[in-house]
């Protein structure tokens, strides 16, 4: 499957766009995606934190994702 | 009632004021956040708060909602969120809630601020005569 | 800097907040204190306070002086008490400080407006369709 | 001497009028002054409480009393 993930804040200035598409297979964890890309990007590893939202909530470690799913990479916020 | 918004026009903040009016509340407590001209001691100049909008809308309505479970007496809810750039003195967000009671006010309205501060995605960016920050980015 | 009023006109809230904006003051809480349409489940028809003005004044700013000595970093404090008689609705108080931080500015303002409840020489008398009471009077 | 003693509120309505002039010995404490306005006007026994302000400060009970301090009655106040 094909996963559309939306960047914001650092995580996009690290990356270099604001979104990214990467094939992965069927169900591939919240988890594994991030590892991935951190691995890829290896600057996402030194902020305080980087979840990932799915349809805009935040998702755990071991939530599936899937293809038609609205996925994006949160780095640490700071609203307000 | 709950009113939210995130918008990159100036925050009205009597407008916002007058969304949490409740003949039934006798207490209305007001957070207003502004842009200092200074962080962590270095001059700022401006700021850029940039927000993915549809899942910061999503989480605010969620707080503002968590809010009113946890106060029930809670009547009104408004949280105004500004994004794009910001000088020094703009008003970043303001959060206002109606109660009948003070204390409950004040609760509400703390809880809000410092839990929109943890979960809603928006982003700030301190300029400086030298630079640039994303602001809580690295530990 | 303290600003410290007691007025019996309809108190102008966009212009009292205003008074404590401050460049180095990221954080301002307000708290608004409205007149409500019942006390204790009893329909209230109008409010009237009455004021010993020149000890009001002078305890309502030893009241913000307190505050600051407390949270020396409060930037600005503001203070309007109205007189007179009140409508449902009708602004009554109105408490607004600037502080660099925004926990501060919760605690300062909300220990401003609990003291002067404790210590202001103003009464409020409620009424009702059938009488009238004044607040507190008796146990 | 005598002292001119300003009535607010509550107090005011119980004594029927917003000043009242008594003559009473120099040095009168402040206890003294409340128990012989209690005892005059026996509703301000049943306030919730009665204070005496001494040039827009509250006075002590045994504070001593002098003709020319501005002298007030404060029953419970209500403010906010």
């Amino acid at each position: 499957m094909n996963l559309k993930i939306a960047l914001f804040g650092i995580a996009r200035e690290i990356v270099g766009q604001s979104t990214l598409e990467v094939a992965a297979p069927e169900g591939q964890s919240v988890q594994e995606l991030l590892a991935r890309l951190q691995q890829e990007y290896p600057a996402l590893n030194r902020l305080s934190s980087l979840a990932v939202a799915v349809n805009n909530e935040y998702a755990s470690d071991d939530a599936p994702l899937h293809e038609r799913d609205e996925i994006a990479l949160i780095p640490p916020v700071s609203g307000g | 009632m709950i009113t939210i918004d995130l918008i990159d026009q100036p925050i009205d903040v009597n407008a916002a004021l007058q969304t949490v009016e409740d003949d039934g509340a006798g207490a209305i407590n007001t957070f207003i956040g502004t842009v200092r001209n200074k962080s962590t001691g270095r001059p700022v100049i401006r700021l850029e708060y940039e927000a993915y909008d549809s899942m910061a809308l999503h989480q605010l309505r969620k707080v503002a909602e968590q809010a009113q479970q946890q106060w029930p007496m809670l009547r009104k809810v408004t949280v105004i969120h500004r994004k794009g750039t910001l000088n020094i003195g703009d008003v970043a967000v303001i959060v206002a809630v109606s109660t009948p009671h003070r204390a409950e006010s004040f609760a509400a309205c703390q809880y809000i601020i410092d839990t929109l501060k943890q979960v809603v995605t928006i982003w700030k960016k301190e300029f400086y005569e030298d630079g640039d920050v994303w602001v809580a980015a690295h530990p």
